[in-house]
């Protein structure tokens, strides 16, 4: 099973998604911004960073590179897609997930072992977690507040698509302390945390994040 | 070299981009050997001009000119510290040596770590730049010194940061504090550099100069070493990386203005604002780029571009190479309207860097750039030099537009600058300071005064948590940080298969080595060494970076020689070699020097990362607390 | 030649944290009477004359604002 | 109540990293005849009629613009 993982100038958190792919057993390839062709993989991850220097809008410049064109598509045909941190707000800004992701409500940069709770377990990317489990991961971002309307947020509530929410002291101010969310399907997630460095427990607060990557491989194999 | 320390002018003028188009050329400075030329402006002494007038039997050019006052500058020459750092070299016994792949005088020093790698660290400042303009005087302080770690071939794998500020409640510390942290997040973040230490100090000798020092690591195989010479006659000369534009000129707007040069008709820009902005993508870019060329290996030589921009890049790669080179100028691509000759190469603009590359291999290299989207030209090569010529210091030619505007022996501007012995003095106030003790302090009397006291020391700006300052850095990108705050030692994984990494603190207490400079840096050596050594790993190196006041108060001379004999001396009997390091002058408020500070970095190697030590106890049940040591 | 103006402002129902720091400054800076501030972008462009306001438009809606999150205003200059 | 329009830009001779990424993503997306892209600050205050055109000199320098590294200009629009 192979699963790819975009590198956009600018992008920081690819080997480390790369890593925690090999480790929970598939083969990760790597795909490059200007790339018009997904090399056959299974699913992609668009890990984090600052593609194009989140000049503008984090996300904004890369949600239009030649590769994002191709898993527009592939996700549009059911193709797994996991937006981590600068992933997410690009998974955003292509309209594959509602919404957008502001300035933290405390304008700094926030780096911090973070406890979450998982909401949703029928996603492509979190089906190894017991409902409600909580786990701690890394969150690093400074645009990590999620925000959407007030409808858009009922709707993500109402149909159970929110993935994962903060625990404990608040973050970054995300309305609802949201920190990751699905489209409808469940196979397109994004989350600001960062499930790729808690993989182990020598390099990162725990191996929570491995599940996230696990996950991804049941869902295949019970396609 | 990176850093810039010279002073800046806040007043920005109009730039005036239809500057004026004469050239000031050798020949034209043959025909006119009386013109007068603004060299005090620039810093340059009188009888420094006489030097240079010598070295090049004529006047210089207003472009060789700018390229002697930077490189002569203090920041670049250590005109006052280089009589004192060659007691590092007498000191570094054969044994000491045996691991170092590379020493002082290269952009970092290199060791190796065993299993075929090498590890190179250094230490920099970026101190009055931050206080003019804090978060872009930080930000491209980690650019600067990331860049240097790169020159030598290497990834560069965590960055760490000793801070020191004025009082935390005095107003302008809320200025200068944040800005700074955001800086070198803000940058460091970008990058994908994990920081994994570095201080926050608050001491009022700080407070109109504060100290900003950054250091980073990087890590390669042994073999892939890069040195900064140009060598291999014909060999291009490629300048890669961000556009040359007008930030950070500062005094050698000078040579534009009004009344030099230009004339009523030329209408020079003056007072540029000499602050430099980073561009974190650029460079992270840039980082990417020059990997791929290293592991290509398409690349000879490299130099990065930092204080002294083209002037210290092409005299530095010249010299240190067979010593001929010839550059056209005019290629280089520019971000700004009419810059002079002298501008261009004195142009302090960010992300930049410069190649030696074999000709067949330009369109490759060329080629990795265009990948990464960097913007790379050949600007130069490599020449020839006869004897005679070696003899004077090689000869490095710059023309702009066909014109000749710079001839001169590389190895004058680069290396042979003015050496000072500056006279030295133990301060009078010495004997009362060290005679005025804590015996005449109150002690604590009873359990509640005690108690009181160490919740007062706990909540001291000095003593309090730093989570606000390291919950603004990323600690985790790459997936190698084994150890990060809070933690003695920063500690990072560099080989993923057998474990092998290294360990980093950084030290320095001013106000002991303000008591007494040698006991003071031995002790900020001995508190690195222990910091890495209780993280599991085995202290290898030393870097330094030598933050005083004015060298021209011998006081402060006194303060800088004896800290410099005490490091080494300390060096010597711990057995470990001091590989790098940065001088910082001139960090004072008026007449007041800042609390010398001789900031010490240890970098230790362990075998296997799983076997690193945490800090803190209670981590388990029945733990037995043991006291070591006197 | 002309030069086109494009300010994009954050939508008046999401939280502006700048601004509202920036505001919380101003009276212990002992700055009195600003009621309120709002942080946006301001870009400066250089067009050349083929470039039509629906071009424009269009270039303020993909690329300049995020529709989701803020408003835009689009100014030509004289030049 | 009047509203004042402070915008903040980097000096010319200042590096725009910014406005650099914007201008290079336009014609990936297939805008073409756009020569150049500054990007800056744009705030929108609310003021009292008791604050003075200096006083927002004073405002803008010490607080919206960092004199250092950007210019701005100052507007007062009718309310
Ligand atoms: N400016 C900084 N940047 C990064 N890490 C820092 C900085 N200042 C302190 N730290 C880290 O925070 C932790 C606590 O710092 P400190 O209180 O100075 O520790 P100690 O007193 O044990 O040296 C350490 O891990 C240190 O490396």
């Amino acid at each position: 099973m192979k699963v790819g993982v975009i590198t956009f100038p600018g992008t920081l958190d690819d080997v480390d998604a790369a890593r925690a792919v090999r480790l929970a057993g598939a083969e990760a390839v790597s795909l490059w911004h200007r790339d018009a062709d997904l090399r056959g993989v299974d699913a992609v991850v668009v890990p984090g960073g600052f593609s194009y220097g989140d000049y503008l809008r984090c996300g904004a410049i890369a949600s239009f590179a030649p590769v994002m064109t191709e898993v527009v598509a592939a996700a549009g045909r059911g193709m797994p897609v996991l937006g981590i941190c600068n992933g997410f707000q690009i998974l955003c800004e292509a309209g594959l997930l509602p919404g957008a992701l502001v300035r933290n409500a405390g304008l700094h940069f926030v780096c911090r072992d973070q406890w979450l709770r998982v909401e949703r377990t029928d996603t492509a990317w979190t089906g190894r977690y017991e409902a409600g489990a909580e786990i701690i991961v890394p969150l690093k971002s400074m645009e990590g507040r999620y925000v959407a309307d007030e409808a858009t947020l009922d709707t993500l509530e109402g149909e159970g698509r929110v993935v994962l929410r903060y625990l404990g002291d608040p973050p970054n101010g995300a309305l609802r302390e949201i920190a990751g969310i699905s489209d409808p399907s469940g196979r397109i997630v994004g989350m600001m945390p960062h499930p790729e460095h808690a993989v182990d427990a020598l390099t990162g607060p725990s191996d929570d994040g491995l599940g996230v990557f696990l996950s991804l491989l049941d869902a295949m194999v019970s396609v | 070299m990176t850093g810039n320390e010279q002073s800046v002018d806040t007043n920005s003028a109009d730039t005036n981009s239809a500057a004026t188009s004469f050239v000031d050329t050798v020949e034209h400075a043959r025909a006119t050997p009386d013109t007068a030329q603004p060299h005090r402006e620039l810093g340059v002494k009188d009888d420094e001009y006489q030097r240079i007038r010598e070295i090049l039997g004529r006047r210089p050019t207003d472009a060789e000119l700018a390229m002697y006052s930077v490189m002569w500058s203090e920041h670049c020459s250590y005109k006052s510290s280089k009589v004192h750092l060659g007691y590092f070299g007498e000191t570094t016994t054969e044994e000491m040596r045996s691991t170092m792949l590379a020493g002082i005088g290269e952009n970092a020093g290199v060791i190796d770590i065993g299993d075929g790698w090498a590890v190179t660290f250094k230490v920099e400042s970026h101190n009055h730049p931050s206080y003019v303009e804090p978060y872009q005087g930080a930000a491209t302080g980690v650019g600067g010194i990331v860049r240097d770690i790169m020159a030598m071939g290497a990834r560069p794998v965590a960055i760490a940061d000793p801070l020191r500020f004025g009082p935390a409640d005095a107003p302008d510390t809320k200025r200068v504090l944040p800005g700074v942290v955001a800086g070198v997040g803000g940058y460091g973040n970008c990058l994908g550099l994990p920081n994994i230490g570095g201080e926050v100090v608050f001491d009022e000798s700080y407070a109109g100069n504060p100290l900003v020092n950054a250091l980073c690591i990087g890590s390669m195989r042994v073999e892939d070493l890069h040195l900064a010479h140009a060598s291999g006659v014909g060999n291009k000369i490629i300048l890669f990386g961000a556009r040359t534009g007008l930030d950070g000129i500062g005094g050698v707007s000078v040579l534009a203005s009004d009344s030099f040069a230009g004339g009523d008709a030329g209408g020079g820009r003056k007072k540029l604002p000499a602050v430099q902005v980073g561009d974190p993508f650029a460079e992270k870019v840039l980082i990417e780029c020059c990997l791929e060329l290293f592991g290509s290996r398409l690349v000879v030589g490299i130099q990065d571009l930092g204080g002294a921009g083209l002037s210290c890049a092409t005299s530095e790669l010249a010299s240190a190479g067979d010593g001929g080179m010839r550059v056209e100028l005019d290629r280089v691509p520019l971000r700004a309207a009419g810059m002079t000759p002298a501008e261009v190469l004195s142009s302090e603009s960010q992300e930049r860097m410069c190649a030696v590359v074999r000709p067949e291999d330009v369109d490759a290299f060329l080629a990795v750039c265009e990948k990464w989207d960097v913007t790379a030209t050949v600007i130069g090569e490599v020449t020839e030099v006869s004897e005679e010529e070696t003899a004077r210091g090689g000869r490095l030619i710059i023309t702009w537009n066909g014109e000749v505007v710079v001839d001169v022996p590389p190895r004058t501007v680069a290396h042979e600058g003015p050496v000072y012995r500056r006279p030295v003095a133990r301060p009078a106030d010495q004997d009362d300071l060290i005679a005025n003790d804590t015996s005449g302090l109150a002690r604590p009397s009873g359990p509640q005064e005690l108690s009181d006291t160490l919740l007062r020391m706990i909540a001291s700006p000095n003593l309090a948590s730093r989570a606000w300052v390291t919950d603004q850095y990323d600690r985790y990108v790459q997936g190698n940080t084994v150890l990060s705050q809070p933690a003695d030692a920063g500690m990072i994984r560099i080989d993923e298969t057998t474990g092998l990494g290294v360990a980093v603190a950084t030290d320095c207490n001013g106000r002991y080595c303000r008591l007494d400079p040698y006991t003071g840096a031995q002790l900020a050596l001995a508190e690195a060494y222990r910091n890495v050594a209780v993280s599991g790993a085995v202290p290898a190196a030393v870097t330094n970076c030598l933050n005083f006041g004015s060298p021209e108060d011998p006081g402060v001379m006194w303060q800088f020689e004896q800290a410099v004999r005490g490091l080494a001396d300390g060096c010597r009997e711990l057995g470990i070699p001091v590989t790098g390091g940065n001088v910082s002058f001139y960090n004072q408020t008026g007449a007041t020097a800042i609390l010398p500070t001789p900031v010490v970095g240890v970098l230790g190697v362990i075998d296997d990362v799983h076997r690193r030590i945490p800090s803190g106890i209670g981590n388990e049940a029945g733990e037995s607390l043991l006291l070591l040591g006197t | 030649m002309a030069r086109v103006v494009v300010d994009v402002m954050p939508k008046q129902e999401i939280l502006d944290p700048q601004g509202q720091a920036v505001a919380g400054a101003l009276p212990r800076l002992g700055f009195q009477g600003v009621t309120s501030i709002r942080q946006g972008k301001h870009f400066e462009l250089e067009v050349d004359d083929s470039v039509d306001d629906a071009t424009l438009e269009r270039i303020a809606e993909t690329l300049l604002a995020n529709p989701v999150i803020e408003d835009w205003a689009i100014r030509r200059e004289q030049s």
